[in-house]
């Protein structure tokens, strides 16, 4: 549905994005990466709003900049949070579905607010809203014309955790209704719970793409660092150590030790036998950087 | 004024003691009964968006004046000692739109010097400051070219450089990525413990207080939903989370064979329901060796921050 | 599946007014423009053998100089400008609608909020101290610079933030100073085709010396607007938004 | 260099202040000063400074051409020379065009960046800001009312034409000081009032220009042309302040021709009192950290 070929872009001598390549089926893709990567500049060419310095876009199979018809496919939730604030909810959405042509804008417009749980009827303007619910708002107005592709900029910052949990679980409902959902986020844990293919951004060069637990795969190789609490952490120590792949072992005091591996599929496998072999017990086996933010960290290269 | 005899004779040990504090805007009621102590050291202050935390910060600056109940900050009324109070505390607010065509240098010296650093003073100080943030080679460029990242770092930068003797951070990590955001985390913990100054930092990212809090304060409905040390908070609700690369079939079997509850969810197990850890070790030690399994991660469950702040915030 | 062009116009015009005629913004310019009818009313009662001249002689260089294009500076400058620095033109721009509806729509609010906010204090002033060829003509005159201004300063309001700084350096400095400087000059400024108008249409040989034919200046104006109009649709259509 | 026996590493760095702490009235004046140069774009890019100096020259350039003449016509220009407030009339423009400029960046570049929000939180009170931006504002504008007069002056009196003796001499100094005065403190506490009320700059810049030019030119054509009562001049703001300071000088020249000294004194402070309330009231309406 979305083909970025080769492109580049530059403000003045600045590079925000190079020389970047992907393509984008149905489903949710997390497009990850730290500030200032380029997430939201590639998030905009997507989206048709600045063209790249170089190469080419292809949305649905034509230029989002210039083609109308692609635009009205097009659903974008960006990163600013001012809204046609003086209006109520349903007025503003209802806006968006006119504007996108949309036969019946009122019932789209309702039935886009319901969707993400807000209600239709309610008299107050989107000025007194909070963070959360204006995040709302703005997704049912990239919702309301029913679009092939939903952009979202960083849609999960400023919420607190139980409006995050909510907007995680309709970002992977739409994912599942076959829209294709590219939501920027540098929010790790939720990217996690997204559970999606994901694209990785560091310093404006696409520094990783695939499914998660494929990207999790490829970085088992490099080394891994492991908590154990145990009953006797002298006697699991020097069993492990005998084991090749594993390279060091710190014993921080009678119930604890650190585990460094190069294998970590060696000592996954190894670890409980080996505890029972020296009839220590295991209370905790920890892995210290195995989520996601220690691999993009790892990406990332700092 | 003596700062360094003011921090001694503190009557309080508390940094902050708040008993019944009510505010109102209008009919708007922000808090009802905010009742806390916080002692010396790291606070994360937690709440969901629009539970005051901005508002209590305004309170404790004594920019608006609190409608009912006490509040003493380092041992002042708020209310009454408000200039005299603003000279210990810096303060680095939510926002991130500082003046744009200003140097981070000049904006740091200058708010030194309005907290009563005389100039010579207020220019070496707030050069440390910029230093000790990792703002040293940008201290002259212009704010309005920096990143976010960079302004959060200058925002704290001009809340410590004339020295106070409490730090009051709205929400220090907004908009930072994870790398941003360790490192801020680590300036944070760094001027808490090596330079003797309190902090008191606002957050919705519960996992980020967690790593860095002495104490917690959650506000919720108005009132105070917990206070407390962070280890106190954080405690163990038994049960264990088992997370496997493969045989989860066989490992779960194992455990309901020996007598021990299991819920399989995706790749984890969650296992043992309220029993102590040391009651299932011995059981999943054996399964999994037995069942020759890959043990990715063997942890009993602990009620995270998060737990705690659903429970507070909506358990009601 | 596209709605009729009139039919999105609409639904953005009704989005830019309320929008760019804020209550301060039109009291402010309301009392701006009462401020004479005010003082014309006592000077009426205490003085009751006023000049006839001097109705369309004030209006022409209070209105047409000073007030009118700073009101509509202040209006059409910020029917795009807004939605620049709120950063909500995206919920416009990003639709599958020719982009020419948008530049229609903000110039069509700025006439919508400034005929009545314009035209109120005129016909009360004329009311007061003209008669009806003054009436007609100063309203005929303000229309004409709505229109002029309305269109450059929508456009201008698009192209740079600081739009109300530069219009108000073209208007003192280039309207004000160097139009006056010599009749070439005068020819590029707007006011030069509004006090033609008015020195048309209300008879007032005083206002303009050598003043330009009605059809000239209906047709310069229609001139303005519609290149103001393609200006702000190519723009938009070259514009980065954010 | 270094004996290495003998090395020692330093502890540099950040260190907590202990030190003694000035009080309020430094921080004023730091705001004072930083105020000042803000306006006229000091420690910022040379764009920052193009509007504040041009419009500075503006005002000085009059003072030049006068002067000029006066060596070209040496005697020529005596009978003017009297008349040294009426130089304030002829750099009226360019003191609008500065207030309308460097009111609003005073005032609204501090609502809205979060300065303003970062003063309350130090040891100022919403008092002394105001007195420091105040302060800084009228000093700034001393610059175009002032300082071009007083330029004049001693221009004439360099080239032998200026007031006979010394006594005099330093009379004219101080009426001018003071004039300048009267009219600086005038058009800041309008320009800030309005931008209390005001959000924008443009708009305040907008509606400071268009507050000046519509007094002057209404209540000079309803006098003049439409025979309106005289006293309505006293409307005029751009010729009110140097006609008050004449007045207080005694001056046999006013500005305002059959206004009453104590309608034109009156509606100056009137004027002043106005100002002076929006700009308090409107602050106190402002609520940082809600």
């Amino acid at each position: 549905m979305v083909v970025v070929d080769r492109i580049s872009k530059w403000f003045d001598d600045v590079v925000a994005v190079s020389d970047v390549s992907f393509t984008l089926g149905p489903g949710v893709t997390a497009l990850l990466g730290p500030n200032g990567a380029g997430k939201s500049t590639t998030l905009r060419m997507i989206a048709g709003l600045t063209s790249p310095s170089q190469g080419a876009i292809q949305v649905l199979g034509d230029n989002p900049r210039q083609s109308a018809e692609v635009r009205g496919r097009i659903g974008l939730v960006s990163q600013q949070e001012q809204l046609f604030s003086e209006q109520r909810a349903v007025e503003f959405v209802q806006l968006a579905a006119t504007l996108n042509g949309v036969g019946d804008a009122e019932a789209a417009a309702r039935s886009a607010l319901q969707t993400v749980e807000l209600d239709p009827d309610d008299l107050r303007t989107i000025s007194t809203y909070s963070k959360g619910m204006r995040q709302r708002v703005k997704v049912a107005q990239a919702l309301v014309h029913k679009p092939a592709l939903l952009l979202m900029d960083e849609p999960l910052t400023g919420l607190d955790p139980r409006q995050r949990l909510k907007m995680t679980a309709l970002i992977q409902q739409l994912g599942a209704q076959g829209i294709c959902v590219v939501v920027s986020s540098h929010v790790l844990e939720e990217v996690e719970r997204l559970g999606s293919s994901v694209l990785v951004i560091a310093q404006g060069r696409l520094a990783a793409q695939g499914d998660f637990h494929a990207i999790r795969q490829l970085m088992e190789n490099r080394p891994h660092r492991i908590r154990i609490r145990t009953t006797d952490a002298r006697a699991l120590a020097s069993a492990l150590l005998t084991y090749s792949g594993i390279h060091g072992v710190e014993v921080v005091d009678e119930s604890e030790l650190l585990v460094d591996t190069n294998d970590v599929a060696l000592f996954r496998k190894r670890v409980a036998p080996t505890a029972r072999y020296v009839d220590a017990q295991l209370y905790e086996v920890q892995p210290l950087d195995d989520d996601l933010e220690s691999v993009f960290k790892y990406l990332v290269g700092r | 004024m003596d700062t360094a005899a003011a921090r001694d004779t503190s009557p309080s040990p508390s940094v902050i003691s708040a008993s019944a504090v009510s505010k109102s805007w209008g009919d708007h009621q922000v808090f009802r009964d905010f009742t806390a102590e916080i002692p010396k050291g790291i606070t994360g202050l937690l709440g969901s968006n629009g539970a005051g935390k901005t508002t209590l910060f305004g309170m404790l600056l004594g920019l608006h004046h609190r409608s009912g109940g006490q509040l003493q900050v380092l041992g002042q009324d708020p209310n009454t000692a408000g200039p005299e109070l603003r000279q210990r505390i810096g303060y680095s607010p939510e926002h991130h739109d500082l003046p744009t065509d200003v140097a981070a240098q000049d904006l740091v010296r200058h708010i030194a010097e309005i907290h009563g650093l005389p100039k010579r003073e207020a220019t070496t100080r707030s050069s440390d400051a910029l230093w000790l943030v990792g703002l040293g080679e940008e201290r002259a460029r212009p704010i309005g070219t920096m990143s976010t990242g960079q302004r959060q770092r200058v925002k704290l930068a001009q809340a410590i450089a004339h020295g106070p003797s409490l730090v009051i951070l709205d929400e220090p990590t907004d908009g930072l990525d994870p790398v941003q955001r360790d490192d801020m985390l680590e300036l944070i913990r760094d001027i808490g413990t090596k330079y003797d100054i309190d902090v008191v930092l606002s957050s919705h990212l519960l996992e980020e207080v967690e790593r860095i809090a002495d104490n917690v304060v959650i506000i919720a409905g108005g009132t105070t939903a917990a206070a407390g040390p962070i280890q106190e908070l954080r405690v163990g609700g038994g049960g264990a989370v088992v997370v496997l690369d493969d045989q989860h079939e066989q490992v779960a079997q194992g455990l309901r064979a020996r007598g021990i509850e299991v819920n399989i969810d995706r790749s984890r197990l969650l296992i043992g329901g309220d029993e102590p850890i040391e009651s299932i070790a011995g059981a999943v030690r054996d399964v999994v060796a037995e069942a020759d399994a890959s043990l990715r991660r063997f942890a009993p469950i602990q009620q995270s921050l998060e737990d705690l702040f659903l429970a507070e915030v909506h358990g009601e | 599946m596209s709605t009729s062009p009139a039919v999105t116009v609409v639904a953005m015009i009704k989005r830019i007014i309320p929008a760019i005629a804020t209550r301060g913004r039109v009291i402010t310019m309301l009392a701006f423009g009462l401020l004479p009818v005010v003082l014309a009313f006592f000077i009426n009662r205490a003085d009751d053998g006023g000049d006839d001249f001097v109705a369309a002689d004030l209006l022409s260089r209070f209105s047409l100089l000073i007030y009118i294009p700073l009101v509509v500076l202040i209006f059409a400058s910020a029917t795009l400008g807004t939605l620049r620095e709120e950063r909500t033109l995206v919920y416009f721009w990003l639709r599958p609608i020719g982009r020419w509806q948008i530049a229609v729509a903000s110039f069509v609010s700025s006439l919508l909020v400034l005929i009545p906010v314009i035209s109120v204090p005129t016909i009360l002033l004329a009311a007061i101290i003209g008669d009806a060829g003054d009436m007609i003509g100063i309203l005929m005159a303000a229309l004409i610079a709505i229109v002029a201004y309305g269109a450059l300063f929508t456009f201008l309001g698009l192209v740079t933030q600081r739009a109300l700084v530069w219009g108000l350096i073209y208007i003192i400095v280039w309207e004000g100073f160097l139009g006056g400087l010599s009749r070439a000059a005068g020819r590029l400024s707007i006011r030069n085709y509004t006090r033609s108008a008015l020195s048309r249409i209300a008879d007032a040989p005083s206002i303009i010396d050598n003043p330009e034919s009605m059809a000239v200046v209906i047709i310069v104006t229609v001139c303005l607007a519609a290149a103001g109009l393609v200006l702000t649709t190519w723009w938009l259509n070259a514009l980065d938004v954010d | 260099m270094t004996d290495s026996t003998s090395a020692e590493i330093y502890d540099r760095g950040y260190r907590v202040y202990d030190g003694p702490r000035t009080g309020t009235g430094t921080a004023v004046k730091s705001v004072f000063f930083a105020s000042v140069q803000r306006a006229l774009g000091l420690r910022r890019k040379f764009r920052y400074k193009i509007a504040p100096v041009l419009t500075i020259m503006f005002a000085y350039i009059p003072a030049l051409i006068f002067v000029g003449l006066a060596i070209v016509i040496p005697g020529d220009l005596s009978g003017e020379t009297s008349d040294y407030s009426g130089y304030f009339g002829i750099t009226g423009i360019a003191v609008m065009l500065f207030t309308a400029f460097v009111a609003p960046e005073l005032m609204i570049n501090d609502r809205r960046t979060g300065m303003f929000g970062l003063y309350l939180s130090s040891p100022l009170e919403k008092l002394h800001y105001l007195v420091a931006k105040v302060g800084a504002l009228v000093s700034v504008m001393s610059l175009v009312t002032v300082l071009p007069s007083l330029f004049f002056v001693l221009g004439y009196i360099l080239v032998g034409n200026g007031p006979d003796g010394f006594g005099n001499t330093l009379e004219v100094i101080a009426k001018i000081i003071f004039t300048g005065l009267i009219v600086a403190m005038f058009y800041s506490l309008i320009g800030m009032a309005i931008s209390t009320v005001t959000n924008r700059q443009g708009v305040a810049s907008a509606i400071i220009i268009m507050f000046f030019l519509t007094s002057a030119f209404l209540t000079n054509s309803l006098v003049f042309e439409a025979d309106a009562p005289d006293w309505i001049l006293a409307l005029s703001f751009v010729e009110l302040p140097v006609d008050v300071a004449a007045r207080i000088f005694d001056e046999a020249q006013n500005q305002l021709d059959g206004v009453s000294t104590s309608v034109s004194m009156g509606t100056l402070v009137g004027v002043l009192a106005v100002s002076l309330a929006t700009i308090w009231f409107g602050y106190q309406r402002i609520e940082v950290t809600k």
